[in-house]
């Protein structure tokens, strides 16, 4: 078998190529930040996580192993914040101190609450932090606006956080409205006036 | 022969194990977290709902409202022409051809807007385009289309504008019987004063 | 990043350029590795050459190992690179009819036409008997057709089958290539060389 | 002159640099068309050219050719083509520079010529059977296929060299004294 004497080339050529290898893996350059959960397990992991609850907030203010984190624009947090909430607009949400202190508190082992203006404005910011693999990460309901009300004693019933309850009863004032009883608004419930008188009251008086 | 043999047999087990000991890299994303957060802040993703209704109403062929509740939420009620994805399930390839669609218009909705955000959130990391959400959901939907509040007398015009909007859309939508619908314009604003306090109770 | 033309980022003139640039150094290769006789090919069946083997799963390995550092490294994008169908029942009933081509004629098709451009008359022959097989199948293809498309397992790949990470799969399989290697050589070296 | 070019030249690669080499063309050509290469594809092409010009009719009607029949240009199967062209191009330059391009039949002295080339015409039909049905010949199925770790590619692999080995001591006489 002559050509199996033949072996400078094939070790040339190996030798190259795990050197190229090698270089190429010690030259990768790690991204900063990088996706842990993909969206489709972020979909059931949604169902899975316990937010904390405005009522739950009130307490664990005083808790030191949760951390508040204000979202919102600077002016705002300046205006009105929850004691010891930290400040971190969404926009430097992933700038590099800000990653040190969220390295910092998931080594802690920290919880951390996030919360904006309302529920909406956190929810996308915590469920990237979330999908980055920070998943000690929560987020408030019913948000700044919802706290505000409860310190004023402006709430009188449970769970009226809940912005994704209908506010109304949808088929039923369809059907009302098609069977021509427009006038006739029994089937609506009456928590949800209340609310939303209330809620355009704390928008006036709240800061 | 055997001594150069044994180094490249190394080398080859070297390489395949090297495959083994790689650092997990996290799943394949066509966007990445910068560029998602740059997204999140842009607030145009938005839509008011007096901007859908006025596109339902105008049967805009590039919108298509996508609700993400449970299916007997959107079997009680939902928005004409909308499609029904829970959120659950708004991932699984059966629906991809729904939520990818170019030179569509996707606008998701819910009760409100937070889980429609999520929506929204999970399918802009799968890289799709033109997605967005209908703002304050199908309660501000039944707010401001189905019962809309007049506005205060002293309002400026461009109120009365958009209530008169708000009124014709909300029979478009089923709000109201077409009975109401023939109560003349003119009188609106007799009938803004005597609603004021019932307006969250009655039809249109 | 690659694929190249899947990202759009060759024409497809180019592309037919880069197709003959490809195939030659395809056919090169083979040939320059002896892949051109029958009588070297089939001596993987009869042990008095293994060169068959060997070139053969040191391609398929070095193709493997290095893909799979290219996608990690973000050169080319591994989860579009086609994965051949899985059709079992086709899959094996093709391989074995291939078998038995392989062992009558001594070629396979790539080798065949390495064989008929040097000149080698029995690989025209087998290039031409190639081209009538084609048609053969097309008159058959009716009957067949159920066989064709039963056991479609979708496009898989056999580490999704077996349950294993890529990486064990490769270095498993690394260590049997090494182990065969060993072996086939021992049994050259007892075997009667042929000379050809 | 002659001598020394025999010598020197007619030997092969380094099993393991073939190897090697063909399984960097097959990385290259992953990462330019994001498929492996094939050897069957193109004559497939040919043979359905030629049956399209010879009998439209016919290719219209079958089941097989209506296939592509449908799909005109298609770019997979053109590209195939050229690659194959390319292919006897490459073969021939290899055989050229080391003294192996000339027309002689290959077969094992005990076995007359005719008898080995009908023995050829015989693998070839069966090959080009057993390619179509398994979608890929040993290139496009079994190498291109298990570069990729597709389950399918090792099937056939694994299902060629089986059936060759298991009938290897039939055929013996073909290829043994």
């Amino acid at each position: 078998m002559e050509e199996l004497k033949r072996t400078k080339r094939i070790t040339i050529a190996t030798f190259s190529f795990v050197i190229v290898l090698a270089i190429a893996f010690f030259t990768l350059k790690k991204p900063m930040f990088e996706f842990k959960t993909a969206p489709e397990d972020m979909a059931f992991e949604l169902m899975m996580v316990e937010q904390v609850t405005p009522e739950d907030a009130m307490m664990l203010v005083y808790d030191s192993t949760v951390i508040f984190v204000d979202i919102r624009n600077i002016y705002d947090y300046r205006a009105d914040h929850l004691e010891n909430a930290i400040s971190i607009p969404t926009a430097k949400l992933l700038n590099k101190e800000n990653k040190s202190l969220f390295d910092k508190w998931q080594a802690d082992s920290l919880q951390v609450v996030l919360y904006g203006r309302d529920e909406l404005q956190a929810t996308s910011p915590w469920m990237l932090l979330y999908q980055l693999g920070y998943t000690n990460t929560t987020l408030l309901l019913g948000g700044m606006d919802y706290v505000i009300k409860l310190y004023e004693g402006d709430v009188n019933d449970d769970n009226t956080f809940n912005v994704e309850a209908p506010a109304y009863d949808y088929a039923g004032i369809i059907a009302a409205a098609s069977s021509g009883e427009s006038t006739v608004a029994a089937s609506q419930p009456k928590k949800t006036v209340v609310v939303r008188k209330k809620k355009k009251k704390a928008a006036e008086g709240g800061c | 022969m055997s001594k150069r043999y044994i180094v490249l047999t190394l080398l080859l087990v070297g390489s395949a194990f090297g495959l083994t000991q790689l650092p997990e890299k996290g799943p394949r994303s066509p966007i990445t977290p910068q560029e998602l957060l740059i997204a999140v802040n842009d607030q145009s993703r938005f839509l008011e709902t007096h901007f859908i209704a006025k596109r339902l109403i105008e049967r805009d062929p590039s919108l298509f409202l996508i609700d993400i509740r449970m299916l007997y939420e959107f079997e009680e009620y939902n928005i004409p022409g909308s499609f029904n994805i829970p959120l659950e399930e708004l991932l699984l390839p059966d629906w991809e051809a729904y939520i990818d669609q170019d030179g569509m218009d996707i606008v998701f909705y819910s009760n409100s807007d937070v889980f429609a955000d999520q929506a929204w959130m999970l399918s802009k990391q799968k890289g799709y385009n033109n997605l967005y959400v209908m703002k304050g959901g199908l309660n501000e939907w039944f707010r401001t289309i189905i019962q809309p509040t007049p506005p205060d007398e002293t309002a400026p015009t461009a109120a009365f504008e958009k209530y008169a909007f708000e009124r014709a859309a909300c029979i478009y939508f089923g709000g109201a019987s077409a009975g109401v619908a023939s109560v003349p314009i003119a009188k609106k604003k007799v009938t803004v004063r005597k609603k004021e306090k019932k307006a969250a109770e009655g039809g249109c | 990043m690659g694929p190249l033309t899947y990202f759009g980022e060759i024409s497809t003139e180019w592309n037919y350029v880069i197709a003959l640039f490809i195939g030659m150094a395809f056919g090169y290769i083979m040939e320059a590795s002896g892949f051109s006789s029958s009588r070297k090919l089939v001596g993987v069946f009869y042990g008095y050459d293994f060169a068959v083997l060997r070139v053969f799963v040191t391609a398929t390995l070095v193709a493997i190992i290095g893909l799979l550092y290219m996608g990690y490294f973000g050169w080319i994008d591994y989860e579009v690179l086609f994965v051949h169908p899985t059709f079992v029942f086709s899959a094996a009933i093709g391989g074995i009819i291939m078998g038995f081509g392989f062992i009558t004629g001594g070629f396979c098709p790539g080798t065949s036409l390495c064989a008929a451009a040097i000149g080698k008359i029995d690989g025209i022959v087998f290039t031409i008997a190639l081209f009538v097989g084609i048609m053969v199948y097309s008159w058959i293809y009716p009957i067949l057709e159920p066989w064709y498309n039963t056991g479609n397992l979708g496009h898989i790949k056999i580490t999704e089958w077996l349950g294993v990470s890529e990486g064990w799969f490769v270095f498993g399989f690394a260590i049997i290539a090494v182990v065969l290697f060993y072996i086939t050589n021992l049994i050259r070296k007892k075997i009667k060389p042929v000379h050809y | 002159m002659k001598f020394w070019e025999e010598n020197k030249k007619h030997v092969y690669w380094n099993p393991y640099f073939g190897g090697f080499m063909l399984g960097l063309l097959l990385i290259a050509t992953f990462y330019i068309t994001g498929r492996g290469l094939g050897a069957t594809g193109g004559t497939k092409s040919v043979v359905v050219a030629t049956v399209e010009t010879v009998a439209p009719k016919y290719a219209e009607r079958s089941e097989y050719y209506g296939k592509y029949y449908d799909e005109e240009a298609n770019p997979m199967n053109n590209w195939l083509m050229f690659e194959t062209i390319g292919m006897l191009a490459g073969a021939f330059l290899s055989g050229a520079l080391s003294g192996r391009a000339k027309f002689r039949i290959q077969h094992p002295k005990h076995i007359e010529p005719n008898k080995r080339l009908m023995w050829a015409a015989v693998g070839g039909l069966l090959f080009g059977i057993g390619s179509q049905f398994a979608r890929g010949c040993t290139s496009g199925a079994a190498l291109s296929g298990s570069a990729v770790l597709s389950l399918g590619g090792f099937i056939t692999m694994f299902a060629i060299f089986g059936t060759a080995y298991v009938l290897a001591y039939f055929f013996r006489k073909l290829w043994l004294n």
